[in-house]
């Protein structure tokens, strides 16, 4: 029983570290404290790791994965976030890939996976809608067969950057005389096709991530379609076990964390360092502790993977507590900035002021803790992960 | 023991209550944040003609002589409707400062331009390095002949942009964090050497940093004896902490409210959400973290009206604890309740949840007045 | 609006403080480091409450109450609590008494109430049952008509201190074809009755201080029964609602943490006083602003009875808050003690250990933190209290 | 990265796990807490016959060469079954600071005592007045002759009443908290000077306190250097946290069984309470606490197995935190929902609560350990 690297694990973190440094996009360093990214910020990095054959560690090599164990997945994430990195959006990659190469024909196979792995189509996914939240079963969008088309309307939404989208995974309903699960298809729609239109939604912290999509007789080809017609929540149960292991952000927070630390050590309060305070100093060991907790944890979980035990229910866990220590950074970065959370840099600097008001890593501080609270609400609110729980892990 | 209003209280309450509810709806607000100078200058105007800014003040001010309780009943009906005016920052905290050092011609000079309301004063206290500390004051005023000149930057000072003049504070004897040896000097926002920069906040606020350059004040513009400030600041925040628990009050009973509403007609799976145990028990918490913010806004406010420094000191520290506490209890449920929604700009909820978040910061958060509790025993 | 007493307030409390002082037992000071407590340690001092004629304080001037208004009640709870006095039990005075005054017959008025005011007889209430906790109205204890009496059988629980009783009273069923609530009478019983058996219950922590009671062919004479037949439910959400305001426990807590800070102030930590320590400094005013909000909102709850507003639903707050509250409090008396809170008074003492290990305050530390968990499970879970919330106060 | 227990490892777990199955009932437990010597003499003869205290002790100490992989393994057995032998006392702490501070002498002889299970040693390292300090030492030993005179009291010496010898900190140099100066010393139960005052405590365990009058120890019981004591001690710790944080697991492990395995038998309002949905995100939660528990105790054994002191203090005062935490989730909310029934003595449930209330004391509680956790960054 060990913790540490085998000496080829260390190597292979050097050659990944290596790499980052002199290939990562100058004009990108320190992209965590920018407010918003463009389609190309995000899409450079991918490709850059697409043509080395690092921008899809989880596929299988088949399909263009680059065939690493659990431990050199883990490493990789963890250098990815060390160098602060634009992060390769997970709807392409993470989520419908893994739908496609499972599921897919080989036609689909062929016609989708180079794109994404390579960073040439942007995906976005259309799940959630107005009435089907939490209960995603009971969606209504609606595709009816019409030949070799379906026929799709209704409406979807909390649709992340679905304005930058070339293509959507959407599921609709092509049976309502059933039980809601089970008339369901999991379509493939073209965001270009007549009919689709994206709307902002604004969240409260008054960025653009999110976004309403509207369909109105949008015209999807059969062959669009992954898995069998009313099968298509077979495909999502799936999906919803990957999307929930790469929720936890383990890296991701320690990052946020060791930020967060810096930001402590430099932020005076009645003349002292932030970080000699007994009560700041106490909440950050013990969002330190927890962190290390969930580390271990997706470790452990990592290493019955790699024993051919999937993701299960387990990794719900590693969703709440992800969520929440996510959350738990963010709060500390505000509680820490003090009377500095109050201005908003999106408000000054749309009037044309370009001054930075507070220390540094003050700005953006309240506006972090407002957005992440969509955490523990988004993929599977907390509450549904601990139902998911109570039921497939303790058999309530 | 009594907690009830008097009559008058009582009819101050519903006017103020119907007039936001009649010209303060959540668009009204929500245009106004937005526009150019971010806050509704007519409306103030309104408020000013029902008696709000005489109401908590003393005769001699030209004030109603009524106290800390007026105060909480007003901000109270501010926090249900988001108002964004500087009523807490001009009436409650400038007036707090001129009512207890201010001698009688500031009095009666700078109280009838605040009750009337047709200036605007804001209290400039805090410093960047001293955080939630009153008393650490780098701000220098150095004597001049019969002038001072003022040296300084003065850190988030809420209403400064529609202020006409400023209350700072500034140190000419003592170290940097001395309770003694602060003076506060009336400042008018035109004075050479004062530059501000203004920002709007993350809960929809208007607030200023100031830097002062040699800026030449009279001695007549000393609120105060000289070097003797502290007390009046100390004083101002326990009014400004009980004004502003109200406020919270307020802004958790509509979030209270429309949470408790959005999850009776929100149906997933079937039913509204409102059924299922777990998120009961939530609105259950939240129901009784604001029945103890209630209390102790309460006990705040009855404490400031009384004449017991210590008392009110204690009180206060614990409103503003206990606020906070129940604050982020009632803000993050409601939020994760609302689901989806209310992440949204578009919904009400997200902006009671943005200002009962930012209400911690201000005039000293949950840690620091657990620690100034403890030193009070 | 105030919160100060009158003079007229000021004298009485005096009052009250100097008949304490002048008339409590010298043998019963300081009980509250006591571990066990003899019928006649109680009674010593209701027998005198009784005779000045405040045993009572919260009944009817016509059955003998002092005919105090709410704030004199306030004030003599807080003179009780300050004094540390052995408690006047519940289940006489403010458990079956009220129920007695407001449904029983003129017999029964006169016959139960100026023995319970005296301290005469000792009550206990026959309540639970090992199948019906939470789920009250679930009991199954069965009274069968016979003539002029019910002839009783089943089985109670959690009957605390049962072991003195004269007199208990008891929910049974009394019909079985109906709904739960609308089958159930109330009960007077002689607990000398034959077929009356008392088991005790030892606690986790080592106590007596709860019974089983056993009913066999229990004779009851119908004119024992109060209120209709069947209608016993009305009696007992009278009671509930009754028991929840006074659990608050708000003039009790506040002596328990008066105490605690004294130890704090006592017990060296690494060669300084506990009370120095910023972490447990920290805890200790937490809990005194959360006793002050609780203490606050009780006078809003009295001030509200006051005005002809009976206890209604936000007394599950009080009984909330109060019971967490007493569980903070010996819970920081734990952490306080620290490896003191080990030795175990009881068994070192049965085994004739007249010793006492570590600082004062320290032997009862562990069992008084495990005794009070029953806080918030008994009179009816925190669990229930927050159901009856949701549903009687937001109307979920 | 490995988590992978040998088969060795596996096959002692289940030996140890099948023994407890059969001879170590709750009610055979129950027996010997209230029995006159407190423990069970005929078990401790079956444990070292099965090799346990061998297991985790180096083969100069006669031992197997195991380390704190297959102590976790040992102890979280001993949790599942609310074991009260001093394993952790003997075996962990006398063990690592014989084997750590001894010579050759010693770990050969006393080593031989503690594996072969014939003798019990207990560490007499904590004082009164120094709370979870061990670099507390009062305890005064002065040189006499070749003789040392220890005077000064021990505070709750786990295993004391059952123990033949202890290791006793003692100091020759230094003032009261210094970490240096500080000598260990094995002192045999009947020595001249030495009284005990035994008593059982409130989890059913045995204790001593220990008070030292002239005692007069011999130079050849001093374990290690004179004076330098002190790095042994905190190893010792470690480990001792390591030991017990496994332990804590196995009561956590049978604690969160025995409330699901009740929730869903217990009926209420005509169902089961494992239906209602709060109950069961309490189980959840629950649930939660244990796998993080179980990561850090983990952890910490792996750190304690490997040889950088640095991480290994760290993930053990991290790890005795999060026990701590999740001990108190699970005990608290298992005692709620078996509800009356779990307040009894009778059900085991309460007995796994106490003890795992009592085990954050030990060693040093949450907040000591998140002070130490936050002064090493």
């Amino acid at each position: 029983m060990k913790l540490t690297f085998t000496p080829e694990e260390i190597a292979f973190r050097d050659e990944i570290r290596a790499f980052i440094e002199q290939n990562y996009p100058q004009n990108l360093k320190g992209v965590g404290d920018r407010e918003d990214l463009t389609k190309e910020d995000y899409l450079s990095w991918h490709r850059i790791l697409g043509a080395k054959g690092w921008s899809t560690p989880a596929w299988p090599v088949e399909y263009g994965g680059p065939g690493w164990h659990a431990t050199q997945k883990y490493i990789f994430g963890e250098e990815l976030a060390r160098a602060e990195t634009v992060p390769v959006l997970p709807f392409g990659v993470n989520m419908v890939a893994p739908v496609i190469y499972t599921f897919g024909t080989p036609e689909q196979k062929a016609r989708f996976l180079p794109a994404i792995q390579k960073g040439e189509e942007w995906w976005c996914q259309g799940y959630s809608e107005p009435g089907a939240g939490s209960d995603l079963a009971g969606l209504s969008t609606k595709a009816v067969r019409d030949g070799d088309f379906y026929i799709v309307n209704g409406q979807k939404t909390w649709t992340t950057l679905a304005q930058h989208a070339d293509w959507g995974f959407f599921l609709v309903r092509t049976n309502s005389d059933c039980k809601p699960q089970e008339g369901i298809s999991f379509l493939l729609i073209d965001m270009k096709s007549p009919g689709v239109e994206v709307r902002p939604i604004i969240t409260m912290d008054g960025a653009h991530e999110v976004n309403e999509v509207w369909l109105t007789d949008v015209k999807v080809p059969v062959a669009n379609r992954v898995f069998e017609e009313n099968k298509g929540w077979t495909c999502a149960k799936f999906l919803l076990a990957h999307e929930r292991t790469g929720i936890a952000q383990v890296a991701r927070s320690k990052m946020g964390l060791k930020k967060l630390k810096k930001l402590a050590t430099e932020t005076i309060s009645e003349g002292l360092p932030l970080a000699k305070d007994r009560d700041f100093k106490h909440k950050l060991s013990e969002l330190e502790i927890d962190l290390r907790a969930l580390e271990i944890t997706e470790l452990r979980v990592l290493a019955n993977e790699q024993k051919g035990k999937g993701p299960g229910a387990e990794s719900s866990i590693l969703k709440i507590n992800g969520s929440v220590i996510q959350q738990r950074i963010t709060e500390l970065f505000l509680e820490a900035v003090g009377p500095y959370g109050a201005p908003n840099p999106r408000a000054y600097k749309a009037e044309g002021g370009n001054f930075a008001i507070g220390p540094q890593g003050a700005p953006m501080a309240a506006l972090n803790y407002f957005n992440v609270r969509k955490t523990s609400i988004f993929g599977g609110s907390n509450e549904i992960q601990r139902n998911i729980i109570a039921k497939l892990v303790l058999g309530l | 023991m009594d907690f009830d209003f008097t009559d008058e209280q009582k009819m101050m309450r519903d006017g103020l209550s119907r007039l936001i509810a009649q010209k303060y709806t959540f668009e009204d607000r929500h245009k106004a944040v937005a526009s150019k100078t971010g806050w509704r200058p007519d409306l103030w105007a309104e408020f000013a003609e029902m008696g709000l800014m005489m109401a908590p003040l003393p005769e001699e001010m030209g004030g109603l002589s009524g106290d800390a309780i007026d105060a909480m009943i007003i901000m109270e009906e501010f926090g249900k409707g988001l108002v964004i005016e500087p009523y807490l920052q001009s009436v409650i905290c400038a007036g707090s400062l001129i009512r207890n050092a201010g001698n009688d011609t500031q009095k009666a000079e700078l109280g009838e331009k605040i009750t009337s309301g047709e200036a605007i004063f804001a209290p400039a206290i805090y410093e960047a390095e001293g955080r939630f500390n009153p008393a650490f004051v780098a701000t220098s005023a150095k004597k001049n002949g019969s002038d001072y000149l003022l040296n300084g930057n003065k850190a988030v000072v809420f209403g400064g942009p529609m202020s006409d003049s400023f209350i700072v504070s500034a140190r000419a004897s003592g170290a940097t964090s001395d309770e003694t040896g602060i003076s506060l000097f009336v400042v008018n926002k035109d004075q050479t050497g004062l530059t501000t920069q203004n920002y709007t906040t993350v809960d929809g606020l208007q607030a200023s940093e100031l830097f002062l350059e040699d800026v030449a004040v009279s001695g007549a513009s000393v609120l105060g004896e000289v070097g003797g400030a502290f007390a009046h600041i100390e004083q101002m925040r326990d009014h400004a902490i009980a004004a502003i628990c109200a406020e919270a009050v307020g802004l958790m009973t509509v979030a209270n409210a429309q949470t408790i509403e959005y999850a009776k007609t929100r149906k997933q799976f079937g039913v509204p959400i409102s059924s299922f145990q777990v998120l009961q028990h939530a609105m259950v918490n939240m129901l009784i973290a604001l029945e103890e913010a209630k209390s102790m806004a309460l006990l705040a406010a009855i404490e400031c009206a009384g004449d017991d420094a210590k008392a009110r000191a204690k009180a206060c520290a614990a409103a503003k604890v206990k606020i906070g506490q129940s604050a982020r209890i009632i803000g993050q449920n409601a939020i994760q309740i609302h689901g989806g929604m209310g992440m949204t700009n578009e919904l009400a909820i997200s902006h009671y949840f943005k200002r009962l978040t930012m209400i911690d910061a201000q005039f000293g958060n949950v840690d620091y007045h657990m620690r100034r509790y403890g030193e009070m025993d």
